[in-house]
C-alpha cells in the first residue's frame, strides 16, 4: 500500500444511528484510505454498514467519533469546496436523476455551480467522456428515454462535473442490466487511469470487486474484518467470514454439477445491529469461534502481502 | 375524453362569469329587473328560466351568480392553494422542528370541522361579501391539500436526485423551485379544483344560513331564497338551476381529477384494460 | 408489538386533547380578536337587527359570554375555562334565559342519532360498492358508478334536502314535511315507529349525497391493491374470487379510506347540519340556523364546540379501528 | 414430462396498440427437471412464467399456443385456454409460484399461519397446523414464527417462508420468478441449496427465472435464453456454459467477470435490449451481434437443433449446409 497521504480518509469512524428509543450501532471504529488513482473495493451483504460508511464520507450525515479526512484535513461538515473534491455515484439511476430535468440540466448545473464553462461544448465534452455519443443527441433526452446503463453514465458525468478527486461509488451496477455492467466498470476503471481519481467501489458481489479494484475490504455487521490487495483476499481469504461471501458466490467454474449448493450448512442470518453480538460479531455464524471471540473484538493481524485481518484464528501468539 | 368533457365544463362557466353582464344586457334581462307581468311564472319564450315570486328573471340571476360563486371559488382555491404549498413543501422539505410544528397546526386544521368554523368567523365579521367568504373558506381549507403536500415533498426530498443535486451545490431555494416543486404539479392541480369546489359548496352553504351579503347574487343566494318562497308554491324552476350548476361545475372538477390521478398513478388507467377486454372478446 | 399500538394511542390522545384546547381557545379568542368592545358590538348588532332594545338580562348574559371588558384577557380566559370545565355554556340570548348547554343536550341525541346512522350507512354502502367497482375497473358497473358518484359527491346535501322535500313531501306526500316525530304521538306507543318515519327523508339525503366520496375513494384504493403482488398470490393459491376479493385486496386497500375518516366526517358533519335545517329537523343544526339568523352568539360558539369535539371523538376512534386492524401501526402516526 | 409448451404468445394489448412480450415459445419441461430462464429485463422471462400459471396481469393476455400441463393424476390440461374457475382446482396443488419479493407477496395484514392456513384448507388439509409448522421447519424457519406478521420477520426469512407456503399442498410444478434477488448472497446459497434439497425430496419440477446465468449453471438442470420475447438457445446447463451456441448466450456468459480464474478484460453486450415494439425484421440481436453478417437482419432465425441443444442462429444454418 502506498505510502502517501489518503486524498479521502475514514479514521477510526464510529456510527450510531439513534431513532428516539433505539440506537443502530451501524459502524464501530472502521479506518478506510483512498488514494490517488487506486481504486478500493468495500464488500459486504446489506447491513454491513458499507452505505453507511459511502455516505459518512460523503458527509451525509456526521460521525458518532473519529474523522473523516480531506488530504490530511479533518472535514468539519460538507460544503461546496468539499463537494467540489468528493462526489457520489448512487444505486440507483432511476432515482439519481430528476424525471423532467434534461441530461444538460444535470451537467451544466453541476458545470455553474463550479465555476466551470457551462456552454454545449463543455456540456457534450464531458457526456462524450462517459460514452454517451453523440453527445448533442443524448444532452436533449429526458431521463425516460435511456437506459439504466445510460442513466447511470449520466450521473457519473454530473459528479465529474465538478472535476472531483475522488469518486464513491454505491453499487453503481447492481440496478443495471447484467450485460450492461462490465461497460460501466470499464468506464469507472478509465477514469481511474485517465483522471487519477481516488476510486472507492461499493458492491456485493465480490466477483465485480476483483475485476475493478485494487484492494478489497469487508464488512460484517459494521465491523472491517479484512483488507488488502484484491488477489490475495480472494485467493487466500484469512477471516471466515469472506470465505463464506466467497464460497456463498455463484461461481460457474466451481460447478461440478449441481453440487456447489447442496451443502445445507445453516448459516444463520447477520445481526440486529440494534443489540448486536458483543467481541467479534460474526462469531454466533462462526465455525471456528471460540470463547475469546465472544467478549472482544481481536486486533488486526497483518501479512506479508500486504493483507490483514481482525480475527483471533490469525492472532494466536 | 372525460377530462375534455370537464375542462369544457370548467371553461364555459368561466366564460360566462365574466362575460355575465353583458350577456344579461344583450338578451335584455337583469337579475334585479322586475318584470310586474311575469311573477313566478315557469319557463317559458319571455323568461327562459321562468320568474322567481318578485318577478325577476332566474336565468339573469343564474348569470349574475355564477361571476360571485366563481370569484369565491377561485380567490379560496388561490389562498387555499398558496397555504398549502407554503406550509406542506415547508414542512416537507425541511424536516425536522419545522416539521413537527407546522403538521401539527396541519393536523389540527383537518379535523377541525370547517363549516363550523367558517360560520363562527363569518357571523363576527361584519362584512360577509363574497371575498371576505372566500377569504375565510380559503384560510380554513388549506390543511388536507398540505398534508399531501407535505408527504410528497417528504418522499421527493429522500430521493436520490435531490441529494445528488446538493452533492453538486444547488441552492435550497433552486433545489424547492427547480427541482421539486415541478414534480408537484398535479398534486397541486387536482388540489386547486378540489378547493374550488369545497368553496362553492360552502359559499352555498353560508348562504343558505344567512350569511351572506343583501346585494350580491350567488348561486348560494338563491337557493337560499327559493327555499323560503318556492318550495311551498311549487316553483322548480327556481331552486334547481343553481344546485344544478353546483352539481354541474363540482362533475367536471372531478372529471378532471380523474384524468390527473391516472397521470400520476398509472395503475388507474383503465382505457388500457378496457382495450384489452375489447381485443380478447 | 402491543406496545406499539398502545404507543400509538397514547400519542393521538394527546393530539385531540391539544386539539381540543386549540379549539376552545380559538372560540375563546375570535370574538375577541374582533374591532372593539365584542358584547357592546353584539348588542348593537342585535338592536339593529330586531329594531327593539335588547333586554338587560340578555346584555348581562352576552357580557357573561364574553368577560367583563375591564378585567384582563388572562382573566377572562380564566373564567372563560373554568366555566367550559363546568359545561356552563353561558345563556342563550334567542331563548333567553335557557342555557346553551340545554338546548345542545335536546339537539344533540337527534343529531347523533341521524348523522351517525347515516355516516355508517354511507361508509358501508360507499365502500362496499367501491370494492365492487374496483376489482373491475372499466367494468360496466364502475362504468356507471364512478361518473355517478363523481356527481354525487358534487352536489349540495341541502340542495338534494330540497329536491327530496318537494318530491317526496310535497308533490307525492310520501313522507312528513319536517320535524322529528309526529308531536301527537309524543310519549305514547306510535312514538318510535314515528321517529323513524320522520328519519327516512334526512337519512335518505344524507346518505345519498355522502357514499360516492367513499366509494371513489374506495374504488382508486382497491385499483391499486388489485395490481399488488400479494393480490396476484392469492389468486395464485386457488382461493375463490371473492375470498381473493375480500381478504386480500379490500381488506388492505380498506386502510387509507379509514385514514382518510378525518377528512371527510367533518364535511359529512356539515352537509348533515344544513340537511336538519331543510328538514325542521329538530338536532344542532336546526339549532345553529336558530343561533346564526338571530344573532345568537352565546348558542353559535356552544354548536361550533360540540360539533368540533365530536369530530375529534369520531377521529379518535377512526383511529382507534385503524389501531385495530394494521398490525403494522406506524409509530410515528400520521 | 409436466409441462409442454406449443407456441406460446403473449401479448401487452393497450389503448395504442398490442406488443408482443413472449413470441412463438415451446418447450418441454420433465417431471422432477429445475429449467432456468435467463435473458435481460424486457426480454420476456417473467411473463413467459407468469403465461405458465395463467397469473398474468391486465394488459397482457395468451394470444396464442398452448400450455399443456400433465398432473399426476387426471387427463392433460391445456392451462391457456382454460377458464379461471376450472383452474382453480389445479392451483397449489399442481403449481405454485415464488415471487421476486415476499414482502410485497406476502398479505402484510395477515399473519403467517393464516395465510398458509387458507391455502391448505381450501385444498382439503385437515390439520393446518401441524402442516404449517412442518412447512416451516422444513426451510429451517422455527414453527413458533408462524404467528409472525411478515414485517416481523427478516428478508431471508419471509423469501424462505414464501417457499414453504409454496410447498404447502405438494406441487407438481413450481415457477420461481427471481427468488433470491432480493437477498444478500449468503441467503442466496442457502435458499438455493433447500430448493435443490428439497426437489430431491419432493419431486417437483421447477421453472427459474433469473438475469444471472452463473447462478443457474450451478443450479439448473437445463436453461432456456430469451432475447427479445423469444428463446434463442436451450441446452443442458452445464453445455450452455462451457459451449454456447448462440452469441448472445456467449455475450451474457462474458458478462461475468469470474471468482477464482485469471482476469482479463471482458466487456459485456455493448447496445441496448431491443424495442419490442419496432424489432427487426431478422434476428433480434443482429445490431448487437457481434458476428452478424448479411443473412442476420434479412432473415429471422428459427430455433433449431444444433448437437445437444437448440438454438437460434444463422452461423448454424452454415455448418448444417456444410455438413449436409
Amino acid at each position: 500500500m502506498p505510502e502517501e497521504t489518503p486524498v479521502l480518509a475514514a479514521e477510526d469512524v464510529t456510527k450510531h444511528f439513534d431513532t428516539g428509543r433505539q440506537t443502530v450501532r451501524a459502524l464501530e471504529n472502521v479506518t478506510l484510505r483512498l488514494y490517488r488513482g487506486r481504486i478500493a473495493a468495500l464488500v459486504g451483504e446489506s447491513g454491513s454498514g458499507k452505505t453507511t460508511l459511502a455516505r459518512l464520507l460523503a458527509q451525509f450525515y456526521p460521525v458518532t467519533s473519529g474523522e473523516i479526512r480531506l488530504r490530511g484535513e479533518v472535514v468539519s461538515g460538507p460544503d461546496k469546496d468539499f463537494y467540489g473534491e468528493v462526489q457520489l455515484v448512487f444505486q440507483d439511476p432511476f432515482a439519481s436523476l430528476n424525471s423532467l430535468r434534461k441530461v444538460e440540466h444535470n451537467v451544466r448545473r453541476a458545470l455553474k455551480l463550479h465555476g466551470h464553462a457551462a456552454d454545449d461544448a463543455a456540456v457534450h465534452e464531458l457526456l462524450a467522456k462517459v460514452n454517451l455519443t453523440p453527445a448533442a443527441d443524448f444532452a436533449r433526452k429526458l431521463p425516460h428515454e435511456l437506459s439504466g446503463g445510460q442513466r447511470q453514465r449520466v450521473a457519473i458525468a454530473r459528479a465529474l462535473a465538478v472535476r472531483p478527486s475522488v469518486l464513491l461509488g454505491d453499487e453503481p451496477i447492481s440496478m443495471l442490466d447484467v450485460s450492461i455492467r462490465l461497460d460501466v466498470l470499464n468506464l469507472l476503471a478509465r477514469l481511474r487511469e485517465e483522471e487519477g481519481l481516488a476510486l472507492l467501489y461499493i458492491t456485493h458481489d465480490i466477483a465485480s470487486a476483483r475485476y475493478l479494484s485494487d484492494d478489497i475490504y469487508v464488512m460484517y455487521a459494521g465491523q472491517m474484518v479484512e483488507g488488502g490487495p484484491a488477489e490475495s483476499v480472494i485467493q487466500e481469504p484469512k477471516h471466515p467470514y469472506t470465505r463464506l461471501l466467497l464460497d456463498s458466490s455463484p461461481d460457474p467454474e466451481r460447478a461440478g454439477g449441481s453440487s456447489a449448493f447442496t451443502a445445507t450448512a445453516k448459516l444463520g442470518e447477520p445481526p440486529s445491529l440494534v443489540d448486536p453480538p458483543p467481541g467479534c460479531r460474526f462469531h454466533p455464524r462462526c465455525p471456528f469461534a471460540k470463547e475469546q471471540c465472544k467478549t472482544s473484538f481481536p486486533p488486526r493481524t497483518e501479512f506479508a502481502d500486504g493483507s490483514w485481518t481482525n480475527c483471533w484464528l490469525h492472532n494466536e501468539s | 375524453m372525460k377530462v375534455r368533457i370537464g375542462i369544457g365544463i370548467i371553461v364555459f362557466f368561466s366564460v360566462i362569469a365574466i362575460i355575465g353582464p353583458w350577456l344579461n344586457d344583450l338578451m335584455g334581462i337583469g337579475p334585479w329587473k322586475i318584470d310586474y307581468d311575469a311573477i313566478a311564472e315557469p319557463p317559458g319564450a319571455g323568461h327562459l328560466l321562468g320568474t322567481t315570486s318578485q318577478g325577476t328573471d332566474v336565468l339573469a340571476q343564474m348569470i349574475a351568480g355564477t361571476r360571485n360563486s366563481m370569484v369565491v371559488g377561485s380567490v379560496a382555491g388561490v389562498i387555499g392553494v398558496i397555504l398549502s404549498v407554503v406550509v406542506g413543501v415547508t414542512a416537507g422539505f425541511f424536516g425536522g422542528k419545522v416539521d413537527a410544528v407546522l403538521s401539527f397546526v396541519t393536523n389540527m386544521f383537518l379535523v377541525l370541522p370547517v363549516l363550523p368554523l367558517t360560520l363562527i368567523v363569518a357571523g363576527y365579521v361584519q362584512d360577509t361579501g363574497p371575498i371576505t367568504i372566500a377569504l375565510i373558506i380559503g384560510l380554513f381549507g388549506w390543511a388536507a391539500g398540505a398534508r399531501t403536500l407535505r408527504a410528497q415533498t417528504l418522499s421527493l426530498r429522500g430521493r436520490d436526485f435531490v441529494m445528488a443535486m446538493r452533492m453538486i451545490g444547488e441552492s435550497k431555494p433552486r433545489m424547492i423551485f427547480v427541482e421539486v416543486l415541478p414534480h408537484l404539479a398535479g398534486w397541486i392541480s387536482a388540489m386547486f379544483l378540489h378547493l374550488v369546489l369545497a368553496a362553492i359548496l360552502a359559499e352555498a352553504g353560508l348562504a343558505f344560513l344567512g350569511v351572506s351579503s343583501a346585494d350580491t347574487i350567488s348561486w348560494g343566494t338563491v337557493i337560499d331564497q327559493a327555499r323560503q318562497v318556492a318550495l311551498l308554491n311549487g316553483m322548480w324552476w327556481w331552486f334547481v338551476p343553481p344546485g344544478l350548476c353546483i352539481a354541474l361545475l363540482g362533475t367536471a372538477t372531478g372529471l378532471v381529477n380523474f384524468g390527473i390521478d391516472e397521470v400520476m398513478n398509472p395503475r388507474l388507467r383503465t382505457a388500457d384494460i378496457k382495450a384489452m377486454r375489447k381485443a380478447l372478446a | 408489538m402491543k406496545q406499539g399500538r398502545w404507543r400509538f394511542l397514547t400519542k393521538r390522545v394527546a393530539f385531540y386533547l391539544a386539539t381540543s384546547w386549540s379549539a376552545i381557545t380559538l372560540n375563546f379568542l375570535i370574538p375577541r380578536l374582533m374591532p372593539g368592545d365584542p358584547s357592546s358590538v353584539i348588542v348593537r348588532q342585535l338592536q339593529r337587527q330586531s329594531g327593539e332594545s335588547v333586554s338587560p338580562e340578555a346584555v348581562a348574559a352576552i357580557q357573561k359570554l364574553f368577560g367583563d371588558p375591564r378585567a384582563g384577557l388572562l382573566q377572562q380566559y380564566w373564567d372563560y375555562l373554568v366555566s367550559i370545565a363546568r359545561l356552563d355554556f353561558g345563556l342563550s340570548v334567542s331563548r333567553f334565559p335557557t342555557p346553551v348547554g340545554e338546548l345542545l343536550a335536546e339537539g344533540l341525541p337527534w343529531t347523533l342519532m341521524l348523522v351517525g346512522a347515516t355516516t355508517v350507512v354511507a361508509f358501508v354502502l360507499g365502500t362496499g360498492l367501491g370494492i365492487a367497482a374496483g376489482w373491475k375497473p372499466g367494468g360496466r358497473l364502475d362504468g356507471f358508478l364512478s361518473p355517478l358518484s363523481t356527481f354525487l359527491t358534487a352536489v349540495p346535501y341541502f340542495w338534494v334536502a330540497l329536491i327530496a322535500l318537494y318530491v317526496f313531501g310535497l308533490v307525492l306526500g310520501w313522507f312528513p314535511l319536517g320535524g322529528g316525530y309526529d308531536p301527537d304521538l309524543y310519549g305514547r306507543p306510535g312514538f318510535v315507529g314515528s321517529v323513524l318515519e320522520y328519519m327516512v327523508m334526512p337519512a335518505t339525503t344524507i346518505v345519498f349525497s355522502a357514499f360516492g366520496g367513499w366509494l371513489l375513494g374506495m374504488r382508486n384504493m382497491m385499483i391499486t391493491t388489485v395490481s399488488e403482488d400479494y393480490v396476484l398470490l392469492g389468486k395464485a393459491k386457488g382461493l375463490s374470487a371473492g375470498r381473493v376479493m375480500f381478504r386480500y385486496a379490500a381488506r388492505n386497500a380498506l386502510l387509507p379510506s379509514v385514514t382518510g375518516f378525518a377528512m371527510a366526517i367533518g364535511g359529512v358533519l356539515g352537509g348533515a347540519l344544513l340537511t336538519e335545517i331543510v328538514f325542521s329537523y329538530p338536532g344542532i343544526g336546526y339549532l345553529l340556523y336558530d343561533a346564526v339568523s338571530k344573532r345568537d352568539y352565546p348558542l353559535m360558539q356552544g354548536v361550533f364546540l360540540l360539533t368540533t369535539l365530536t369530530v375529534l371523538l369520531a377521529n379518535f376512534v377512526a383511529d382507534s379501528v385503524y389501531v385495530m386492524i394494521d398490525p403494522r401501526t406506524r409509530e410515528a402516526g400520521r | 414430462m409436466i409441462l409442454d409448451v406449443k407456441g406460446l404468445n403473449v401479448d401487452y394489448i393497450t389503448a395504442k396498440g398490442a406488443v408482443r412480450a413472449v413470441n412463438d415459445v415451446s418447450f418441454q419441461l420433465r417431471r422432477g427437471e429445475i429449467l432456468g430462464v435467463a435473458g435481460e429485463s424486457g426480454c420476456g422471462k417473467s411473463t413467459l412464467i407468469m403465461a405458465l400459471i395463467r397469473l398474468l396481469r391486465p394488459p397482457a393476455a395468451i394470444t396464442g399456443g398452448q400450455v399443456w400441463l400433465h398432473p399426476r393424476e387426471g387427463e392433460p390440461v391445456d392451462i391457456a385456454s382454460r377458464t379461471d374457475r376450472e383452474l382453480r382446482r389445479l392451483r397449489w396443488r399442481s403449481m405454485a409460484v415464488v415471487l421476486q419479493s415476499a414482502m410485497d407477496a406476502l398479505n402484510p395484514v395477515a399473519r403467517l399461519s393464516a395465510q398458509f392456513a387458507d391455502v391448505l384448507k381450501e385444498h382439503g388439509y385437515k390439520n393446518t397446523e401441524e402442516r404449517t409448522a412442518e412447512l416451516l421447519e422444513m426451510v429451517g424457519i422455527s414453527p413458533d414464527r408462524a404467528r409472525s406478521y411478515p414485517h416481523e420477520m427478516s428478508g431471508g426469512m419471509r423469501q424462505r417462508a414464501m417457499i414453504a407456503l409454496a410447498l404447502a399442498c405438494d406441487p407438481e410444478l413450481v415457477v420461481m420468478d427471481e427468488p433470491t434477488t432480493a437477498v444478500d448472497v449468503v441467503m442466496q446459497r442457502q435458499i438455493l441449496a433447500q430448493i435443490l434439497e428439497l426437489r430431491e425430496r419432493l419431486g417437483f419440477s421447477v421453472v427459474f427465472v433469473t438475469h444471472d446465468l452463473s447462478l443457474l449453471v450451478e443450479l439448473a438442470d437445463r436453461i432456456a435464453i430469451m432475447y427479445g420475447g423469444r428463446i434463442v438457445e436451450l441446452g443442458d446447463a452445464a453445455e450452455i456454459y462451457r459451449a454456447p451456441r448462440h452469441p448472445y448466450t456467449k455475450g451474457l456468459r462474458d458478462s461475468f467477470p469470474p471468482l477464482h480464474a485469471p482476469v482479463t478484460r471482458l466487456n459485456g453486450i455493448p447496445g441496448t435490449p431491443p424495442d419490442l415494439r419496432n424489432l427487426p425484421i431478422g434476428c433480434a440481436f443482429e445490431p448487437r451481434c457481434p458476428r452478424r453478417f448479411a443473412d442476420c437482419a434479412e432473415r429471422r432465425p428459427e430455433l433449431l437443433t444444433v448437437g445437444d441443444a437448440l438454438a437460434a442462429c444463422h452461423l448454424h444454418d452454415r455448418e448444417r449446409t456444410a455438413h449436409a
